[in-house]
């Protein structure tokens, strides 16, 4: 057991990427690629969800490819030979699993709405899942930009994936911007490379000493992660990517996006740059404001969707940047704290949302709002938006508000400017959110909803509504660790044993 | 048939107006700090949905009387209704024109007939007063 | 549940929403529940014959007034928002412009 | 004690629904006054409530079944707030958050817009999206103002700065000089505009405009549902105007007459009823017989445009008096 558990790292990049290429060795068997899907992800998710109580327990553990034993420290001579090392801690195990079970909802829920080619969307999928895991794990800048190529790729093919005229147009624009952004992250890799000689996170947070080099070389990397997770000034194609993907797959590509902002707040608080902060807070602001007032206007449901993702996305950083500036130890905890919880609120919410959409666009095969109406009559998925609805724009007992909640009290003490916007965008997200409503819900037509689909809404409810009932408990042993893992920094440092 | 109107029914009326020509300058001053229809507790609606009473005033058209017949359909049961002026009884001084509807009551079952052409807001208040009495003294003829 | 500076309990609001829901419900009861199906049922639309296709306002226009009196800042946002990448870019450069005379210079 | 708050919430609805329509029919009565009409009897919402019980409801056959339970949900959440809030002068029976208030405050109007949204009728779908309009202006004003005080409660160290019952230590007066005083009181007259607003009273009804969409959003409700809306209202008024009472007049009566016991709680829950009678007839009454209504087009300017430069002009002369003391 504790082989499996020392190697667990590596296995679950390995897994998907091996499962990946299964899928053409079966053929035209659609049955058995479906099951095969299913499989591989329930056995990672199952891994991860081990690894996550391993960490919990016994600390962070890492992983150095190429070494003899692989769980040892680096070697104190950190040149020659140079090994690329995986550190899993709480925050990065816990979003791993967040991932996967995104990643295993959306397959349940695609599950009747592939035609023909199922193999290749699979294998888009799998690609993706081993972008963002390695993104979360990976502990070396160079390992971390092929992650990012890998999972920029997969997820450009996946917008592209229902090859029409938009969608086409919207994938190659997610490309254009995933290269540009890789490339300049690259750069600001380059400058760290020529200035220390090695790539290790780790070794790279002891030792270095922010002088000019290395404050460009930041600038270079954190902006373009900025533009890879949509950030304000450069949010553009976000709402394009979100609307023209496929209904079924589209919050796979709203956790890639989510990924790489985790991949820049790691930077941010392992190299501990504060002055990005008052930034970051802009920025988010920023895209708050713009996210809710553009999506009053959208008439593409997906559309809208994915500039309210990016107004959330905007609450995130804003409550990461305050984390970011304030020095007074438990403000910084309660705003960091309340930037991730909110992304664990703001991917289960988003994720219910995105959920009926893809059903009622399945139904009605339409993206359009006008012709989604005649859910009416069904009381479940009435009530799931309703409760998906009082979550996004935080109305009081649903877990949305919660995270908000956290958010407004820490980040009111920075400057209590910020609070006010964010409740103003937060109720214009509601209205958005009614917008939508009186285009679904109208209107009687009794449709059948698949079944597979309404399993995965219901897990997605339950999870929420677990949230709402228990806060207590899903603050003090998940966000609390998680938190912790981020900002206290000795703790990701120290493992080197420099 | 109808649901009567019970007593404490009888202290907020709520009337929805359906005139078509001069009686709706009549009713207005009914607002108005002279004859003040509020103190009865009767105020005007704008949707049969909320009313009791419906106002029908002024000549009705073979088309309007068509429209007035679904509005009264709509307005929820106990319900009565209020013609207003000569127009309504028999079509006033448009009696001999074509398309005017000569009696209301063919169409519409009506409670309370106020006469004048167009009556005084005086006339309207005293017969909205008798309706009252009539319902207190539960005579719902 | 502590937050910074304020707190927030469920199981308070629960037992009150609760017992709050079961009142409401008891006062709702005390009215009069029938009514003739029929005509009475169709929608108010000023006395005319309901139109047989389904929703009248299209969703488009269903902020009208909102759209309206933030005029200026849609029609910019639909400048910024018109799908040319090279706009993206542009976009993104002066962000890297921005970031990098902020980090070098330490304006806190 | 737990067993005093579960009864505390069963009877406090009940007062505070009997006062609500109290209210608003001395607000109907001042408002005839001043047209210098009769003006319906005091209790007239008491029988326009009995007689929409009695009426028919009418379900219409496009509405979905949400529109039946709406007026349900509007109710329950106006109770809630009612017990979040220092109600009749005594101390609040559930202690909650103001953010939490202030969200709590959207509930009843986004209750009234669903239901309306699903009643089918096009005049009810334009009331509701004016209503959401109406509801997305005020929420700036009001969330500047509650935000300002509560920073003012941190700058001056309090534990719990966002709690209800710290707000109630008269944080608006407190140490203010001459320059402050007229700030609070620029607050003062921006919150019952918004009250007035977020009531949809004239100057902003424009969701239940009677003339322009017949009805409004409650174009379709009638009998119980309607008066469900009713008291809904009702409660708001209550609602709202202790919320003002809370920021800005919190102290009690019966500190300073220093009597003691059960008079002391009757004295601080007249003195609450006068607060709450003054504010009203003050906040919307007063507008309801001047103001003609607003467009939808003008209202968002009026709540983004000058009402948030005053309440921003209040606090930057409060923060002025501040800095000079």
């Amino acid at each position: 057991m504790t082989g499996l558990l020392m190697h667990l790292p590596a296995i679950s990049i390995a897994l998907p990427l091996f499962s990946a290429f299964l899928f053409q060795l079966l053929g035209r068997h659609k049955k058995a690629k479906h099951i095969l899907a299913i499989s591989s992800i329930t056995v990672l998710e199952l891994m991860l969800i081990l690894q996550l109580f391993h960490v919990a327990s016994a600390g962070n553990s890492i992983y150095v490819f190429g070494s003899e034993t692989p769980v040892v420290q680096l070697p104190s001579s950190y040149g020659i030979p140079i090994r690329i090392s995986f550190q899993v801690d709480m925050f990065n195990a816990f979003l791993s699993v967040l991932t996967s079970s995104v990643m295993l909802l959306v397959i349940i829920f695609s599950l009747n709405s592939l035609k023909e080619d199922v193999g290749k969307f699979y294998v888009i999928l799998m690609l993706m899942l081993t972008g963002m895991l390695g993104l979360l794990f990976t502990n070396d800048l160079f390992n971390l930009f092929v992650f990012l190529e890998i999972l920029s790729l997969s997820t450009g093919i996946m917008v592209m994936y229902k090859a029409n005229k938009f969608s086409v147009e919207a994938g190659f624009k997610y490309l254009v911007i995933s290269s540009l952004s890789g490339l300049l992250f690259l750069l600001g890799v380059g400058f760290i490379y020529a200035q220390y000689g090695m790539l290790n996170i780790s070794v790279l947070a002891s030792i270095i000493s922010i002088g000019l080099i290395e404050k460009i070389a930041l600038g270079f990397m954190v902006v373009s992660l900025f533009l890879k997770s949509g950030i304000a000034p450069m949010h553009m194609w976000l709402p394009d990517a979100y609307g023209e993907a496929p209904e079924y797959s589209v919050l796979g590509v709203a956790m890639a996006t989510l990924t790489c902002s985790y991949a820049f707040i790691r930077l941010l608080f392992v190299f501990s740059v504060g002055e990005l902060g008052t930034l970051l807070i802009l920025g988010g602001l920023l895209s708050a404001i713009i996210g809710s007032t553009m999506s009053l206007i959208q008439k593409n449901v997906n559309r809208l969707f994915g500039y309210l993702a990016l107004a959330e996305i905007g609450f995130i950083v804003t409550a990461i940047g305050c984390g970011l500036i304030s020095t007074e130890s438990n403000l910084v905890f309660s705003t960091v704290s309340g930037g991730l919880f909110h992304m664990l609120n703001d991917v289960i919410d988003l994720g219910i949302l995105f959920f009926i959409s893809g059903i009622a666009i399945r139904i009605k095969n339409s993206k359009e709002l006008d012709n989604l109406s005649g859910f009416g009559d069904n009381k479940i998925l009435a009530v799931f938006f309703i409760l998906a609805m009082f979550a996004v724009s935080g109305i009081p007992p649903m877990n949305g508000f919660l995270s908000k909640l956290i958010i407004y009290e820490s980040t009111f003490a920075v400057s209590p400017l910020i609070p006010i916007i964010l409740m103003i965008s937060s109720i214009i997200i509601l209205s958005s959110l009614v917008k939508v409503f009186y285009s679904i819900f109208n209107g009687k037509s009794n449709k059948k909803v698949p079944l597979n689909m309404m399993v995965v809404l219901f897990a997605a409810v339950i999870a929420m509504l677990v949230i709402t009932l228990f806060p207590d408990a899903v603050i003090n042993n998940l966000i609390k660790p998680v938190t912790d893992a981020l900002i206290t920094k000795s703790e990701y440092r120290s493992i080197v044993g420099v | 048939m109808r649901k009567e109107f019970s007593k404490p029914m009888v202290k907020s009326i709520w009337i929805f107006e359906w005139i078509n020509s001069c009686g709706f300058s009549e009713v207005l001053p009914l607002d108005s700090s002279k004859f003040d229809m509020e103190r009865f507790g009767i105020k005007a609606v704008s949707s049969p949905r909320h009313a009791d009473c419906l106002l029908i005033g002024g000549y009705q058209t073979l088309k309007s009387i068509e429209i007035a017949k679904r509005i009264y359909e709509q307005m929820p049961e106990p319900k009565c209704v209020i013609a207003l002026g000569s127009c309504p009884i028999s079509g006033g001084m448009y009696w001999d024109s074509y398309n005017t509807v000569k009696k209301v009551d063919k169409y519409i079952p009506v409670d309370l007939w106020i006469l004048g052409c167009p009556p005084r807001p005086e006339a309207i208040i005293d017969g909205i007063i008798s309706l009252v009495n009539a319902i207190n003294g539960g005579k719902n003829d | 549940m502590e937050t910074y500076a304020g707190f927030w309990h469920v199981e308070w609001f629960l037992t009150a929403f609760i017992i709050l829901f079961f009142i409401t419900w008891l006062i709702k009861s005390l009215g009069d529940k029938k009514y003739k199906s029929g005509i009475q049922e169709d929608i108010f639309l000023s006395g005319h014959q309901e139109k047989e296709y389904s929703d009248y306002i299209g969703s488009e226009n269903l902020y009208w007034g909102f759209k309206e009196s933030l005029r200026r800042y849609y029609s910019l946002m639909k400048k910024m928002h018109n799908g040319i990448i090279s706009e993206y870019i542009f976009w993104f450069y002066i962000s890297i412009l921005i970031v990098l005379t902020f980090i070098t210079f330490g304006v806190i | 004690m737990w067993w005093i708050t579960l009864i505390e919430i069963a009877v406090f609805p009940i007062v505070a629904i009997l006062l609500g329509l109290l209210l608003l029919g001395i607000d109907r009565k001042v408002a005839a006054r001043m047209q210098r009409r009769v003006g319906p009897p005091i209790l007239q919402p008491f029988y326009d409530v009995r007689k929409l019980f009695i009426k028919d409801t009418v379900i219409p056959k496009k509405s979905t079944w949400i529109f039946d339970f709406m007026p349900l949900l509007s109710v329950v959440s106006l109770f809630i707030i009612i017990l979040y809030l220092p109600f009749m002068g005594l101390s609040p029976v559930l202690h909650g958050d103001m953010v939490f208030i202030l969200y709590l405050l959207i509930l009843p109007s986004l209750a009234k817009v669903l239901g309306g949204i699903s009643s089918g009728s096009p005049y009810a779908a334009v009331g509701s999206q004016r209503e959401i309009t109406n509801m997305m202006g005020y929420e700036f004003p009001l969330v500047t103002i509650i935000f300002f005080m509560s920073w003012k409660l941190f700058s001056f160290g309090v534990a719990k700065p966002f709690s209800v019952a710290s707000f109630t230590s008269g944080v608006m007066w407190a140490g203010l000089g001459t320059l402050g005083i007229a700030g609070a009181l620029l607050l003062l007259f921006v919150m019952l505009l918004v009250i007035a607003g977020e009531l949809s009273r004239p100057p902003f009804d424009v969701s239940s405009a009677g003339e322009e969409i017949a009805g409004g959003i409650t174009a379709e409700y009638s009998g119980r549902n309607l008066g469900l809306f009713y008291i809904a209202d009702a409660l708001k008024l209550i609602v709202l105007t202790t919320l003002v009472v809370v920021l800005f007049f919190p102290f009690g009566i019966s500190g300073f007459l220093g009597i003691g016991g059960w008079f002391a709680l009757i004295a601080d829950s007249i003195f609450y009823f006068i607060k709450v009678l003054l504010l009203m007839i003050f906040s919307e009454t007063v507008l309801k017989t001047s103001v003609s209504r607003l467009k939808v087009t003008q209202l968002v300017n009026a709540y983004w445009g000058s009402l948030l430069m005053l309440s921003l002009l209040g606090i930057f002369i409060i923060f002025i008096d501040m800095v000079l003391s």
